[in-house]
């Protein structure tokens, strides 16, 4: 029944295997790049946690006290293993007496490598065992509580208070939410470390904390047993922190993150290499801990026009597979993002959202595909933008999405209130209840306007990708082939942080991971032919 | 962030923001002055920082306006009590025709109607019908109770012409139509009825209405009033314990 | 395109058969006999109009002075146009003397019967040139300014105020109606006379009267002009003074009335004679003025559960088609009703609305569809009420309904505020601009539940109307198989109404009509074979 | 039915009734004392017979409302002035090239950001961007101005240095997001730190977003504010005719 469009297979698999080509040929360049942050990252995974008394976090400090002394390209995992092997302390220790100035990591004598990688080995099991547990938590609980049927009813908190937000969430959860985010305060992204604590004073949004993730986890988890549901948690696994807020959310039993391998370069201007070395360690973690990540393609539609753009969005869809894939994270977890932003007063408009809803359905068959509502042309008219949102809901149901970021009639002036949350979770609910079985029930006229579009912008996503293939990512993000944004791969934030690996790096953690998610490291030259999804 | 119940303000994402959504037209013609127009009249609400959203020419020199903003009003939420029917405990089925045999000792009789113009007949039907509604029984189905439903747009006059002949003892008047307060006028109309007849006191009168409510039933000289979602043993709990509390009144006056 | 449903045309023939021959029937029976309403309404033809010194219509004054002496069943024309003739001078003129107690009209000599006849075929052809002559303005204006597309956008005014209800409707055209409905005052239909000039204190509606028609019609004029488009108006031709309100709405260019043949019978227990015999009658006004007539189906969904008893709506589409052909009223004026009245927590509700609506639509294929919005299950939540109106909308454009009665956000609470019909037009234009073509991209899996749907309800409604063909339609309604409501040929209000006529009964109106619609008045027996519509 | 303009009421559908519709939470548990203290607060926003037509649980001692009432509120029409953004007669395109050509003789400079942390950038390309917006160029395509747009996430400190660099006429500033009055924090910084400059007299400064309107932008120390549906064309009508008035003024200067 799934097939409503009748679409060419054979674009479908030329589309994907130039984004895997695309994918590999990034991979194999950066393959010889560390980033602060994956370095922090590892630190992180490690044990290392806590602030110095500047409020500095401590992987930040270890990690720039070996970047001064020119030494992080080692690996920060070499050093401070090497440091709680020869001291026989714990890495959080180590940390500690780095921050009090009463320790330097390079000037430590070196402990023999093979217990070095020993250790290494150790502490990495015993890191990735935390994220483990909380996968096999999660698993318990929605085993003994069940959850919500699909379309997940998505909704955000973004209080900027994380007390605040804990109250909201719950009362969503209340309501029939089953995945609440806490969006994070504006700016967030570009700061390069994780505030600490629990927060109180965000813009737009609450600052993404351990202490937050963990205190709104627990809010959630009594709601959970309360309402008799797992209740999933999501945060922004994106910009200059990316790998370090995968392990805190896989530390926490976060499970879903929104992690997109390109919105940072193009939607953060952070530099290129920076991002897609963090993403994919990133995506390590987030395939590991059984975290569902959500793309962020919603985003080419906020500046172009979803009409005019939309093959750039199945574009990134399939860049976003591979990138995944080839990480590791399984197409399972992978919920790939597109959006309804149409502008309202297009005749016929409906039927093309309604073609490329069902065109991602199609060509993503497994992926829970996140499905996010108008914005941009959400008007103060909150009650023509609750119609838009039930358009929206309807498309959704339609097509047999995964998530649904639910709209909110208020998008236009603020940050959903607790009862916008409640009115477009009962919008939602009234739809996918009063046409659950619709799209079983009609099938698209062969020939006519809906099969017509859905074709003309898998076409057109097939050109773009081929020609992103012959040049290259790197010059094809240079000559602002996508999203109309041009960026330099030596342009852009963070690339300070990004550093050549020495020959003899280590990285315990990235090693194990691959391992434990079936990823042979040895193996990586052979992407290519894994790069296509068997099905 | 422990609210204070005796200054509770409106809640959007803080505590304390106060935040309000409006909407309303004037008629004044759109542009500039009538959003400052809406913010005026959203500031004399009390709203601070009225901030108009959406505004639109309904024509005719008539502005639709969404406002939001920041009420400064507070609640004491300690202070407030309701006027509740006093049913003393809400009985079933059962329970009331069990009532009725041993504590009335006869059948009650209840008569109904949709009274004036309005013809809205599912709110009382509701209440009466055999089939009765969302699960429970009406009252015809009540071996105990004796009940007429006049059905619509029955005259005050005739429903009480109906009252005398069957030695009612209760009168259940649905009202649905409000517009101008119709509904007002006609539920006062038979009050005065009921008095000038000299029955008030031996007629349990009570209303129902999406637009009633138990104080306004009272201050309309009414015995009770039942809002939306009421069911017939609601109505009929209290009927028997005001009937009863009604004898045993009678029988203490009996003796003089 | 349009057969989007596979339906047994065998069946659909057996259910207009079956209501061909209840109709047929009935009209057989009360062909002998008049009502004071239909005698009125000759009077008004003939010109007669305005009031007595105490308020009572002289139509009224004139048919009460005749039932008084027992000489109606001539036909009050007899007796009037001989005192015209003989006194020489006009109906009205005759009207003021009755009314002022100067003349006898069974006393005054009867001038011979043929000159009678022919001043009675001048007056009644005067009376019509009046009608004529609206029709025709009314095609100059649809030509001149155009007209929206179907389906129309109708939205009701109902202040109680006139002069409110005239800024309310030019407003609504303003907005994008294309259809004004003065709705009435609560009762107005059981009073056996109509209120005369210009009120300003109805309740939930406003009083019906020739001159709140002009009004109306003048402020909806001057709006048409001004936005380039024809603005029908629309009033309720229903009740005790149901041929005469045909009669005023003719006179003042109205377009659209409601008129069931039932519905006072069922709903407002208004005798079934007098009811059967004046509809019959308004509905030859109403043919011959070009007037659409808007049946009352939904009324039977307002106290029956809208899923139990689908099939009792199109029953009586199939019975009031039969009874507008018999009155010689064309099917593109038939605008057949029904409604979205299905509770929206109910699964898959959304579908069997649609079948609904794409049953009507089919075995209706000429008459323009009258939808009406959810009602019954509209709550005090404005918003999700609002939503609630967006799928009725979809509904009407995926099946191509003719007139959409608009759904208000505040159904539950009060007639529209001028607002509430803003928001309810914006919500109507973007589902029906958005999805447009959506119908046309559909189609409905054969054997699935729409389509199962579908037959159930014709199955059950040919089944009825067979039953009730069997027991003819008065023993049906005797029986309360319509609506659940039992009435008898001998109750309700109004019969006292209903006389037999005499031998030499005379009614000039009502020969024209028949003559000028091209109903041979001789040939009425063969309608069996006429009932069934050619296609 | 004349409208008395002194006297301005909200509409529903009889002159004068006032009619308000209202939604908002408060933090209290549903129930009737709820939507009594639903009732009291619009009360105290003077609404007459307020009427709570749907009250919904929200959990965790939370509850919504809609409530329509009476506004007994009224508005003098007559006597509201909305300040407006003076650019004397709003010119196009080519007036505005020719205007500077003519009137200025020489290019101006203009300099564009999203400042602070709000990354919207949609409103001020909008603006500045070559390709324009809703049928117009933006102030990128004039040849008679040299337009610079640093894009988001700007420091104000970066701005202003960048405005003295260019030696610049005019900085644009966009402000889309506003919770907890972070545009106001942001935008009166900039105005402070023009000052310290000693910058302010020097340049135009002007902002705009979708919250911003030009009476609020004059409290802020702004010359102009620009809100929703604004266009190149309207800020750059302003921008000339500052320029030239403020030209104007230094000559009159001159001779002293
Ligand atoms: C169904 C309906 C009709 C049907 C009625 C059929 C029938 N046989 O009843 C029809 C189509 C005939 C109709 C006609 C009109 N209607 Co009407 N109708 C409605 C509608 C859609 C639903 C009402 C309903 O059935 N509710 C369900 C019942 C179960 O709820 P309820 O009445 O509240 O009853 C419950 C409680 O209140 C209580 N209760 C009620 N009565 C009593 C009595 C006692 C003693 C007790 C104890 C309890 C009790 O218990 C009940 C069960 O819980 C409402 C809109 C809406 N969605 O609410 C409009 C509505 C009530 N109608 C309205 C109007 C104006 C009319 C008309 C006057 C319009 C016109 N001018 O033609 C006409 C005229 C009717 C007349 N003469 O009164 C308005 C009233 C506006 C106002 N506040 O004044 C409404 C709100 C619609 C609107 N927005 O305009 N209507
Ligand atoms: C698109 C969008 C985004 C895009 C922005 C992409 C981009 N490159 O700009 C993305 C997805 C990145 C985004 C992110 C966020 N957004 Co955003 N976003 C929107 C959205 C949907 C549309 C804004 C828009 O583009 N409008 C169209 C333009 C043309 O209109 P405009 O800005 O008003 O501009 C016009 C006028 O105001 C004026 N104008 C504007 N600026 C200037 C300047 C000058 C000098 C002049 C003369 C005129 C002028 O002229 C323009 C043309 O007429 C709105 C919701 C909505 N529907 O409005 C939310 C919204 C603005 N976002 C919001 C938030 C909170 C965020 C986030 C902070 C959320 C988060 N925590 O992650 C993030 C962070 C971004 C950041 N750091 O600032 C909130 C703001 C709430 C508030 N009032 O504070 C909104 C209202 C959504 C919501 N309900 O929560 N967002
Ligand atoms: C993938 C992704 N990351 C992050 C964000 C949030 O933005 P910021 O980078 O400001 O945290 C978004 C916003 O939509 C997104 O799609
Ligand atoms: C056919 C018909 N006539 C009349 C009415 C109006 O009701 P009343 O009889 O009170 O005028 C309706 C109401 O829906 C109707 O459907």
């Amino acid at each position: 029944m799934r097939e409503k469009l009748r679409l060419d297979q054979g674009q479908i698999d030329r589309g994907r295997k130039a984004a895997a080509r695309i994918a590999a040929d990034v991979n194999r360049e950066l393959e010889k790049k560390t980033t602060v942050a994956v370095e922090r990252t590892v630190l992180r995974l490690l044990g290392i946690d806590g602030v110095d008394t500047e409020g500095v976090p401590l992987p930040n400090v270890v990690v720039d006290h070996l970047l001064e002394q020119g030494r992080l390209s080692a690996g920060a995992a070499s050093w401070v293993v090497n440091a709680a092997l020869h001291e026989n302390i714990t890495p959080q220790q180590v940390a500690e007496r780095v921050a009090a100035g009463s320790l330097s990591l390079t000037e430590i004598p070196q402990v023999e490598w093979a217990s070095l990688l020993r250790e290494g080995e150790r502490l990495a099991a015993q890191g990735l065992e935390r994220i483990a547990a909380n996968r096999r938590e999660r698993e318990e609980q929605i085993r003994r509580l069940g959850e919500g049927r699909k379309p997940y009813l998505y909704v955000i908190v973004a209080t900027g208070d994380i007390y605040e937000d804990i109250i909201q969430g719950k009362s969503a959860a209340r309501q029939g939410a089953d995945i609440v985010a806490v969006i994070r305060s504006t700016g967030q992204s570009l700061i390069d470390y994780v505030p600490y604590g629990a927060t109180r004073e965000g813009f737009g949004g609450t600052y993404a904390t351990q202490e937050n993730f963990r205190l709104m986890r627990q809010g959630l988890d009594e709601v959970g047993e309360e309402v008799g549901r797992y209740i999933r948690l999501c945060n922004y696994c994106s910009g200059l922190c990316m790998p370090e807020i995968a392990a805190m959310g896989a530390m926490e039993r976060l499970d879903v993150m929104l992690n997109d391998a390109l919105y940072g370069i193009l939607f953060r201007d952070i530099n290129m290499q920076r991002t897609l070395i963090d993403q994919a360690f990133s995506r390590l973690i987030n395939g590991y801990a059984g975290i569902m990540i959500n793309t962020g393609e919603d985003n080419y539609l906020t500046t172009a026009d979803a009409v005019e753009a939309a093959h750039t969005v199945l574009a990134s869809q399939f860049i976003n597979e591979q990138f995944a894939l080839l990480a590791g994270l399984p197409p399972e977890q992978m919920g790939l993002g597109h959006a309804f932003e149409i502008n309202p007063e297009l005749e016929d408009g409906f039927l093309l959202e309604l073609a490329q809803a069902q065109l991602s359905r199609q060509i993503f068959p497994e992926a829970p595909l996140k499905y996010m509502p108008p914005t941009k042309h959400m008007t103060g008219n909150i009650f023509k933008g609750h119609v838009q949102d039930a358009m929206f809901n309807l498309v959704s149901i339609l097509t047999g999405q995964g998530v649904q970021l639910l709209g909110m009639m208020t998008e236009a002036m603020h940050t959903p209130h607790i009862h916008d949350r409640k009115l477009a979770i009962e919008n939602a609910q009234y739809i996918f209840n009063n046409a659950r079985h619709l799209g079983e029930e009609i099938q698209f006229v062969s020939g006519g306007r809906v099969e017509a579009r859905a074709r003309e912008v898998l076409d057109r996503a097939v050109g773009m990708l081929e020609e992103v293939e012959r040049i290259g990512l790197f010059t094809a993000l240079e000559r602002g082939m996508l999203a109309d944004v041009k960026r330099s791969p030596t342009g852009g934030k963070g690339l300070s942080g990004v550093l050549e690996k020495d020959e003899n790096y280590y990285n315990p953690l990235e090693a194990e991971l691959k391992r434990r998610v079936g990823l042979d490291p040895r193996e990586e030259g052979s992407v290519h032919g894994r790069g296509l999804p068997t099905r | 962030m422990a609210v204070d119940f005796q200054r509770v303000k409106p809640y959007g994402d803080t505590l304390g923001d106060g935040a309000v959504q409006l909407s309303f037209s004037l008629p004044v013609p759109c542009g500039e002055e009538a959003r400052q127009a809406a913010r005026q009249l959203a500031a004399q609400m009390g709203l601070e920082e009225p901030q108009v959203y959406h505004m639109d020419d309904l024509g005719e020199g008539y502005t639709f306006f969404i406002v939001y903003g920041t009420c400064t009003h507070t609640v004491d939420f300690t202070s407030i009590r309701v006027p509740k029917v006093d049913d003393g405990g809400r009985m079933n089925y059962e329970a009331i025709n069990r009532f009725i045999r041993e504590r009335i000792g006869r059948k009650l009789v209840v008569i109904g109607a949709c009274t004036g113009t309005d013809a809205h007949t599912v709110g009382i039907d509701a209440i009466m019908n055999m089939k009765g509604y969302d699960g429970e029984y009406g009252l015809e189905r009540y071996p105990e109770i004796e009940a007429y439903n006049l059905g619509s747009q029955v005259p005050n006059e005739e429903m009480l012409a109906e009252a005398i002949e069957r030695d009612a003892d209760a009168l259940l008047v649905s009202q649905v139509v409000t517009q101008k307060g119709v509904h007002i006028d006609n539920l006062t109309r038979l009050v005065e009825l009921t008095e000038a007849e000299g029955l008030r006191n031996r007629l349990i009168l009570v209303c129902g209405g999406p637009r009633i409510n138990h104080e306004m039933a009272l201050e309309l000289g009414f015995d009770a009033g039942f809002g939306p979602g009421s069911l017939a043993p609601d109505v009929a709990s209290f009927l028997v314990r005001e009937l009863e509390r009604r004898m045993s009144n009678d029988t203490s006056k009996a003796p003089d």
